[in-house]
């Protein structure tokens, strides 16, 4: 890898965090609605992983999405302004944070329906193949996601067509307050690939080095014809399930143990140490995150609702 | 004009929008080797081979799913649901992702998406395995639901369907694959969202859709014998309903039957005499009457599945009913 | 009697059905150590434990369908949907098995399971999580569909829910958790498939249910002002239907507003309408009108959403317009 | 194995066999209406897996239920009074075909919706559970039914709860008309098992006696609290999917090759062998079998229609 790639990666994972604390405010604000997932503690996930794809590999994911928004490309002014309800965010503010997308950018959304978007991941799979593009498809997930019955569906007819998918799953070791193994069968996410006769790997998502090298070489094997694969990157969240978490199911030790493990400062020791960056190159970049997050915030909060008329646009293309 | 059957006709619109369109190809379970469950994609398989004619698993949530995928890369997917009863098990992709991703997402998201499905009573079938549940689907902004009663309408329609870039839902009925009907050969459409009057009439309007057009058709022309002409209008979709001709026709006749396959609790007839009274107040000289199915899971037994379900003499009656009342 | 909130009513009606009955159990998403989405379940996973307050994993077809096996086997569990929303996900577990074992299988298999799920819009929660899509469920016979709007009706009602042999649909609606009424202690039972007068009065009749009743009331609070008299009946079950104090109330007043949360078309409101019409049409002095959510679905942003959902005012005016109409 | 028992077993295949072909004829003559999907060639299947069962131990198949019916205990009578729709059916002529049921036998249907009754199977066993009885739920289905996601999310919660369900997958190769391979990832069904850490076994379907002898572990096992298990029986159908089936997805020759493989004729050659029966003592449980077939669609056939107002019972318990 470059040099100024290590460095991006750095930054967009320094944004990610800025973005998802300063999102936890302006919710406790009451400026942001709904539901709020922060992906906070998850940001080597997404980055090693987005950052090994080309332009024309599509991405899709769940609620927890805005990190991935972020590594696909878009402006953190954009997701700011979709969490604010904005005309300028993302989906117009019609989507809200689980449904942040660009699909101009190959981001297929945000999806709060659990599992639902891997039965189509699936199919912009087929839409792939079926025109003969050697795009790849990668598909995130939770470890709660592997339960319901979407995954066997989408997962089976992938193989079966041997379809150009990366299926991720974040096993971030929880579904809301239920531990993986109090509601999966098998606590190796990667044991569930058998089923399909599906190569598999278990990846650890704290380091974000790691992810990228895994995720280049799958995907790369994936475009190459080898079929779909599943991926299970270790991770944790720091934060709770969502705002408002009463997180009675895990204990402030826990979290802590892993807290010390964070990804973006075992990716600054990584880079210093190996000469990559020097402290002060990494606390500029630090800096500028944070400005663009700042920036982002302005933007949002300066921005226009939508019209009313927009209520009634886009229900249909065809009036 | 060809007379053919409406199975024939949903095939044919089938196969002239494969040949024209290359992005058009077919899912589903049984589509493909089988030549689909009910004969409509017969020979499809060999002439377009199975990249084009997709056949599945048995897994709903994933096929629409996967359509759903499909469609948003730019595709033309036409998946098909061997019955409308499985599509309780793929409910969730298909009013809570197909009908909602396009304006969820502020417009970004394009799905010209077709789900054919079967529905229907009538075949000893059971409970699970006979329903029309129609309305439940129509009651989703975001969908198109479409549901001819003429092989003509069927092509027209379904070719509509195909082109059209929104998520629709296709209805047919079973029990009328094999009605037979004048079609135009070809290049022929009608555009989504429109009622039309089917038979003319002055005397009472009868407003239904899908199989039970027949139904009130035969109706009407035993009511003709005694005098009474029926205008029949057929509202071919669901949602975007298209009251124009309905409200046209009874502002003439001034008394209406809704005749619908469905239970009635919940039904379309509750729609459909809802905005008639909501747009027509003035014109209503006796009450609407609705004809649906009894409110009962469909039985096995053919006596009792045809008591259940509406018949020539409850359309009949109904007719004289709203002309005496 | 206890001025409580609605959202203790339910976990009081719940607690009590568990100590008096063993074969009571509650299943689900997060009901247990997370002591529910809502807190509705909160304390109950210490008290009962693991087997009776019981996790399940994100798997909805899964939950209802060992929900309906369990009830087979003479259990009475009470399974919580998260949302209503995810009742999709197990659509057919619902309507095609919950609703329809017991007649298909010529009476001998019975089924006391009681389904809790949370709906309603106005959280911001965007499209797919915030649909009142009660209608599609009342829709199939064989289940009930039950929707409290008071902190009262709703320990009564799932009192008798989990006492009932029969599959209910009990419906809660998230921003009502929150409101406070007098409920009555201990053994407290109100039969499903009642209607009810909330609100006595001569001018208008507004039939509602569950969140609009709220509004309903505040609308009918300011109409009082004007010298309006509004009375106010609530469904409470939306299948099976009772008329009968809508009727009453409408034969003395001639004039109805309906109001539902959910989408109009193919809506709640639909039914009662085309019901009032046709069993009361000469008690009819102005078009019955209908005020509901607006159709689409529902986006995130906040004025946007409010826009979209029926609002106190939208039901003065309605009655304004049945009044001069 | 008591000798007398061996002899009831091949009544009951000998019944089942005589049974569907009965139906047949009666569905060409339009007595039976719907669907109807034949159990020949599967005989030995439910046969020999319903023998290992206890009377408390609970059985819940698909739509292909005839077999299974006789095998837990319906009188023939029953079954085809059903079968025509009249009130004398198992179901009172409101089930049919599809949904035979006598749950005083324990046998709880006869379903119709492709994989909807493994999770209310998984229900089953879990009231067993809950209430602390020693009883185990059978649970069958087809090979086309493990790719649909009820089996996933039910055989997972099996597994999490431990509960005592035999999974019991009836592979005869195809779902109508597509062949296992063409449907499922993967061709052997039992390597679905180990993506809910569960045991399996492949069985010879076509062969009574291992299907019994593999019941009797299996189902002993799950009593004593092993937790659920899957069983592979591989057989095959000899008839279309249903009545009307252009059987274009195979050829005769591969039907024909495996009507050679016919489990009744399998077990009667092991009876004689073993020295358990004479051809004499078989022909007449043929006799009889044909017999009781016989006065069952007499009886089917005098048994009088249900009463009109029954259209309006059992559609709740309470009014
Ligand atoms: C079908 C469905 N059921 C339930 C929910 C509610 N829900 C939202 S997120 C979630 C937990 C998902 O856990 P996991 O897949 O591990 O993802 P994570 O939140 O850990 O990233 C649940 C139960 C939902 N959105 N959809
Ligand atoms: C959910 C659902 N989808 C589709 C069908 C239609 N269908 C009925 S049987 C069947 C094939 C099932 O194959 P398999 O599970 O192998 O059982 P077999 O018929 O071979 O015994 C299909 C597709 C259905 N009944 N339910
Ligand atoms: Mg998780
Ligand atoms: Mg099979």
């Amino acid at each position: 890898m470059e040099k100024d790639e290590y460095l991006r990666m750095y930054k967009e994972m320094v944004i990610i965090r800025r973005l998802e604390e300063r999102s936890a405010e302006l919710y406790q604000q009451g400026k942001i609605g709904g539901f709020l997932h922060l992906y906070i503690g998850q940001e080597a996930v997404s980055t090693g992983l987005i950052s090994a794809r080309k332009p024309q590999d599509r991405v899709i994911t769940a609620y927890r999405d805005h990190g991935v928004a972020i590594n696909c490309g878009l402006s953190a002014r954009e997701v700011m302004a979709e969490l604010l309800g904005k005309a300028t965010g993302c989906s117009k503010g019609k989507g809200g944070s689980m449904h942040l997308a660009d699909v101009t950018k190959n981001f297929w959304g945000g999806h709060a329906i659990v599992g639902a978007h891997l039965p189509i991941a699936t199919g912009l799979a087929l839409g792939d193949a079926y025109t003969g593009q050697k795009n790849v498809t990668i598909c995130m997930f939770g470890d709660g996601a592997t339960n319901i019955g979407y995954f066997h569906e989408a997962l089976n007819m992938s193989k079966i067509w041997n379809l150009p998918v990366l299926w991720v799953c974040e096993n971030n070791q929880y579904g809301m307050g239920t531990a993986v193994e109090r509601a999966s069968a098998v606590s190796e996410i990667i044991q569930k690939a058998q089923a399909y006769g599906m190569p598999s790997r278990r990846v650890d998502g704290m380091d974000v080095v790691a992810m990228r090298q895994a995720a280049e070489e799958m995907i790369e094997a994936i475009r190459e014809g080898a079929g779909p694969m599943l991926m299970e990157a270790m991770t944790y969240r720091f934060r709770g399930h969502s705002m408002g978490d009463p997180e009675r199911y895990r204990k402030p030790e826990e979290v802590h143990r892993y807290q010390e493990n964070d990804p973006i400062g075992i990716f600054r020791q990584y880079l210093q140490e190996n000469g990559i960056a020097t402290e002060e190159a990494l606390n500029q970049l630090d800096d500028e995150a944070e400005a663009i997050v700042e920036d982002a915030v302005q933007f949002a909060e300066a921005s226009p609702e939508p019209q009313p008329h927009e209520l009634f646009e886009h229900i249909y293309v065809e009036a | 004009m060809a007379r053919i059957t409406m199975r024939e006709a949903i095939s044919q619109a089938l196969w002239e929008e494969m040949e024209r369109d290359p992005s058009v190809f077919i899912l589903g379970e049984e589509v493909g080797v089988w030549g689909g469950t009910y004969a409509v994609t017969k020979g499809f398989y060999d002439h377009f081979g199975p990249e084009r004619v997709r056949d599945t698993p048995i897994a709903e949530s994933g096929i629409i799913g996967a359509a759903i995928g499909a469609a948003l890369t730019g595709l033309r997917p036409v998946a098909e649901l061997m019955t409308i009863n499985f599509a309780f098990s793929a409910m969730d992709h298909i009013v809570n992702q197909a009908a909602k991703l396009h304006y969820m997402f502020g417009g970004q998201m394009v799905l010209p998406l077709v789900i054919r499905a079967v529905g229907g009573g009538g075949r000893q079938l059971g409970a699970t395995h006979s329903q029309t549940p129609d309305a439940i689907f129509a009651h989703f902004p975001g969908l198109k639901v479409v549901a001819p009663g003429t092989p003509a309408d069927a092509k027209g329609l379904l070719k509509s369907a195909i082109r059209s870039n929104d998520p629709i839902l296709f209805i047919e009925h079973a029990t009328l694959y094999q009605m037979r009907g004048e079609v135009p050969e070809g290049d022929y459409t009608i555009p989504i969202g429109k009622s039309t009057v089917q038979r003319a009439g002055k005397d009472v309007t009868i407003v239904t859709y899908s199989k039970m057009l027949e139904i009130s058709l035969k109706a009407a022309e035993q009511l003709s014998k005694e005098g009474i002409e029926v205008e029949i209008v057929d509202l071919r979709t669901l949602r975007p309903l298209d009251m124009d001709p309905v409200l046209e026709s009874f502002k003439k006749t001034n008394r209406a039957v809704i005749v619908e396959e469905g239970w009635k609790s919940y039904g379309v007839g509750a729609e459909i005499a809802a905005r008639i009274y909501e747009e027509a107040f003035d014109y209503v000289d006796a009450p609407i009457r609705r004809v649906a199915q009894k409110e009962v899971p469909l039985p096995y037994n053919r006596t009792l599945e045809q008591m259940a379900l509406p018949k020539v003499e409850d359309v009949v009656q109904a007719v004289r009913e709203v002309l005496n009342g």
